[in-house]
């Protein structure tokens, strides 16, 4: 196996060889998007009856719900994110592997929802990047069918290619740099725009 | 408003105060210090086999400020009695139940959290439902609806793990 | 002779290539993205206490070694079962089936034994 | 952490119970049955210490799904509260809506039409059986039976249909107000509801015969942590759980609400409360909410077209065509609207839900803004009772307990 150098694709012209390998890759990825159900409250159960026999996640290659972070790619925050579980959400979130993306799957997770209380997190976008968020309380399972249907075309316009053959990024100290806080608490508009974040409190590090 | 009914002069002495109660429950206001003579005697003699509620009130503007329910259920005659015992907040402090009832433990717990209410005599008495490191008492009036800046201990949690992997790099 | 086992060669070159092939390709072609958070032991979204290499009691091991031993016995009598037929076709098929039911017998005895001392119960 | 209750627990059990520095014995090994797993059926953490397969000591953590309805209730006042009443037991919403309902009127002192009784009876059934169903779904595919899971979702999804058909929501539907409930019940509603009702017993069997004598399940489940009706009784257990022990005492029967003096069904008991009583507990239930559902749907049908929400002006909001034409409608409906005030005093309600007493301890002072709310929830004394189930057991036998007891977090952590 030669030492294939990455194709230096510019953004626009991705190249005859670069293109179709990103469409051989996408196409691999969104119709195998394992989900990690971290089904908190109400809308755990919708999820449940998403994988259930009606509304059938198998058609869209997504019913092989695994417990464990390390076999999943797609994250879904089913349920209202407390304080105290913002932790474990954020550990999970980390020890998924790379590609890995995140649903907000009612109101709840994607900005807090009915609650406006001390104990709950204003949005997941607070802790992890999220791609598609689910209106609803708790949404319908069609309505969340439709956001993996979303996700997956998402995901189709990506381009991984360019970065398959770089080398490892050792990035201890956070993955591309953002964390901490994407949003301010009832800040409204989430200042996470795709691809570039804003680390809110990196400054005050050490 | 029935009045104690089956409970009327069985109180051997502990004294106490009836208090109107808007659903009929037969209800009593005791001191702090009678409490746990009136629970034994209401378990014992007067047969309430189970605890179904330990809680907490705090009418905040007026002293003494929390008000401790305590509610048992009778299964062999059907009935129910609730216990109040009015606590002022300096000297927060009740004799627990959970000698009587184990099972009122994790409700004790609770008050402990939500209102700051020391129980005594109780084997764990730590925080329930919000973090251990959790600085306030939610449920106080006196604490806002939307918290002091909730993601205290996330941020700290968050923190720690940065400067760990930082030094690691 | 050789030929003979030429499409069991095949098919073993096959599965290791496939194997094989898979995760090279991952390992060459995912991008990786190593942090501290992802390699630590997950435990369901919490740290774990203390470490996972302590002494675990010796029923564990007892359990272990009791399977190894009637799964070999086991992948004797598939040999055997395999070529039963030639054997009975040679004539000997009466003599290697005492041998075999000696054979079993041996572990039945072992079997008896560990039932009895209270080796496969699990509580002490 | 100072959990020093744990800790002495810990070196008592270590000194005493067993010589460690004997080879053969092996050390203690901590484990978290974290916030985040299949088995623990919601955000529940266990913190378990093993040694080898035996659980030596569990201590269960709760709180992570806290979102202070409490508090909450306290600041958006009665009538807004209800919405958050679907969100404790998410597994059954309209039954948690009808015990609040009934708390507040209990205080109110408020009398309910015959039909509007009928109709939250029927709801109440109809959330017991999707409860029952959600135990059986989720405790049948953590043992391994994965077909439970997809017969009881498939059930499930015919009462969601119903449910969407009269409320307009799948699940969460806030549908009862103080007084009654929102809108009544057709007849094409009655007429779904009745052909599920009459399709359902035949589903139970099904459930039986996959599960009741099947050998996996049976030794799974009998014998697995049982527990007294004393014991139960001094942990606080009830519902399911403390009838599986014997002790009869169900609220419809003994302090019935709602009108549940009019329906006759007979209270499952179990024997020696382990795992097994508890499943087959709640199977009967579940035949018999049938029954009352059928003689529900029954008095419905005699009384269509009568009243289903109280007249009351002070807590229920005239009809709509009503308030643009008449004043005093118009004050009443802004009156409620933006602070219904309830009677001074306090008052608690009991529910026989379907995971035990499920009450609602309401305190108000006269003013709009409540004092206090407080819910008991059933869940949190099941959950309290593992460490005595569990302990001693295998740690495979956690899976059975934690699916048996049947809480939900939602209600356990408010």
């Amino acid at each position: 196996m030669g030492s294939l150098k990455p194709v230096e694709a510019s953004a626009t012209d991705g190249g005859f060889f670069a293109t179709r390998a990103d469409a051989l890759v996408n196409w691999g990825r969104k119709n195998s998007l394992w989900p990690m159900p971290l089904g908190l409250s109400c809308c755990g159960i919708e999820l449940m009856a998403m994988l259930g026999p009606k509304f059938d996640l198998a058609r869209f290659g997504a019913e092989a719900a695994r417990f464990t972070p390390r076999q999943c790619d797609l994250l879904i925050v089913a349920g209202t994110l407390t304080w105290k579980m913002a932790e474990a959400c954020r550990t999970i979130y980390d020890q998924m592997p790379d590609p890995k993306w995140v649903i907000a799957m009612g109101v709840c997770s994607s900005s807090g929802g009915m609650y406006d209380s001390y104990a709950v997190v204003q949005g997941v976008d607070m802790l992890m990047p999220v791609d598609v968020y689910v209106p609803g309380c708790p949404p319908r399972p069609d309505a969340v069918i439709d956001a993996i249907i979303k996700l997956q075309r998402k995901i189709e316009r990506e381009r991984p290619v360019k970065s398959l053959l770089a080398e490892p990024v050792r990035d201890d100290v956070w993955d591309e740099g953002h964390g901490g806080f994407l949003r301010q608490p009832n800040m409204g508009v989430s200042t996470h725009r795709s691809g570039e974040y804003v680390a809110a409190d990196e400054g005050e590090e050490a | 408003m029935s009045g104690l009914g089956r409970l009327e002069g069985a109180f051997g002495g502990v004294e106490h105060v009836e208090v109107a109660a808007a659903d009929g429950m037969p209800c009593v206001e005791v001191e702090r210090d009678d409490l746990i003579a009136l629970m034994t005697l209401l378990r014992d003699e007067l047969g309430f086999e189970a605890c179904t509620i330990v809680t907490a009130v705090d009418h905040f503007p007026r002293e003494p400020r929390f008000q401790v329910v305590h509610q048992l259920l009778s299964l062999r005659h059907n009935d129910r009695v609730r216990v109040h015992c009015r606590v002022s907040e300096d000297d927060a402090r009740v004799p627990s139940v959970t000698g009587l009832w184990p099972g009122a433990a994790y409700f004790e717990r609770e008050a402990y959290d939500m209102f700051g209410l020391r129980f005594d005599g109780h084997a764990d008495l730590k925080r329930l439902l919000m973090p251990e490191g959790y600085g306030h008492h939610p449920l106080r009036k006196d604490f806002p609806h939307q918290g002091i800046e909730p993601d205290r201990l996330y941020k700290e949690w968050d923190r720690a793990r940065r400067h760990a992997a930082g030094s690691q790099g | 002779m050789l030929t003979s086992y030429a499409p069991v060669l095949v098919l073993l070159g096959l599965v290791l290539a496939f194997a094989a092939g898979g995760l090279i390709a991952s390992d060459l072609l995912g991008r990786k993205r190593r942090n501290l958070e992802k390699a630590s032991a997950y435990e369901c979204g919490m740290d774990p206490v203390g470490s996972a290499r302590i002494r675990l009691s010796i029923h564990f091991y007892l359990v272990a070694v009791l399977f190894i031993l009637f799964d070999v016995e086991a992948i004797f009598l598939i040999l055997w079962a395999v070529s039963a037929k030639s054997f009975a076709a040679d004539g000997v098929g009466g003599l290697v089936f005492a041998e075999v039911s000696g054979f079993v017998l041996v572990l039945a005895l072992t079997l008896a034994y560990v039932w009895r001392k209270g080796g496969l119960d699990w509580d002490r | 952490m100072s959990d020093s209750g744990m800790q002495t627990r810990l070196y008592e059990l270590e000194r005493g119970a067993v010589d460690r520095d004997d080879p053969l014995q092996g050390e203690l090994m901590q484990l978290n049955m974290g916030p985040q797993h299949p088995a623990t059926h919601g955000v529940l953490r266990l913190k378990v210490t093993l040694d080898g397969e035996t659980v030596v000591a569990v201590e269960p953590v709760v709180g992570y799904l806290h979102r202070g309805k409490e508090k909450t209730c306290e600041s958006l006042g009665w009538r807004k509260f209800f919405v958050h009443t679907d969100r404790l037991d998410y597994v059954q919403p309209v039954l948690n809506n009808i015990a609040y309902a009934l708390a507040l009127e209990k205080l109110a002192g408020l009398e309910l039409p015959e039909r509007a009784q009928t109709i939250r009876v029927l709801l109440m059934e109809l959330s017991r059986i999707m409860a029952h169903l959600i135990y059986l779904g989720t405790t049948a595919i953590d043992l391994g039976a994965v077909t439970m899971f997809f017969w009881t979702f498939n059930e499930r999804e015919k009462i969601y249909t119903l449910l969407d058909a009269w409320s307009g929501h799948r699940m969460n539907n806030t549908y009862v107000r103080v007084g009654g409930v929102y809108a009544d019940l057709e007849e094409r509603h009655e007429t779904d509801m009745r052909a599920f009702v009459e399709q359902f017993p035949a589903r139970i069997d099904e459930f039986e015969r996959m599960l009741t004598r099947n050998r996996i399940w049976y030794d799974r489940n009998r014998g697995v942590a049982p527990i007294s009706g004393a014991d139960a009784i001094a942990w606080g257990l009830t519902g399911p759980n403390l009838r599986a022990s014997g002790v009869d005492f169900d609220l419809r029967k003994r302090q019935p609400c709602s009108g549940y003096e009019h329906y006759d069904f007979e209270v499952p008991l179990g024997s020696d409360g382990d795992c097994y009583d508890r499943y087959l507990v709640r199977i009967e239930e579940m035949r018999q909410s049938v029954r009352i559902c059928r003689q529900a749907l029954d008095r419905l049908a005699r009384s269509r077209g009568a009243e289903f929400l109280a007249e009351d002006r002070r807590y229920v909001l005239p009809p709509r065509a009503d308030v643009g034409r008449s004043m005093e409608e118009l004050i009443f409906q802004f009156k409620i609207v933006t602070d219904m005030a309830l009677p001074a005093g306090e008052a608690y309600q009991g529910v026989e839900s379907s995971k035990g007493e499920l009450g609602f301890y309401v305190v108000s002072d006269g003013t709009s803004t409540p004092v206090r709310c407080h819910i008991r929830a059933p869940g949190l004394l099941s959950i309290q009772a593992i460490p005595v189930l569990a302990e001693g057991r295998l740690f495979s036998d956690m899976v059975a307990i934690i699916g048996s007891l049947d809480f939900v977090m939602g209600e356990v952590d408010r």
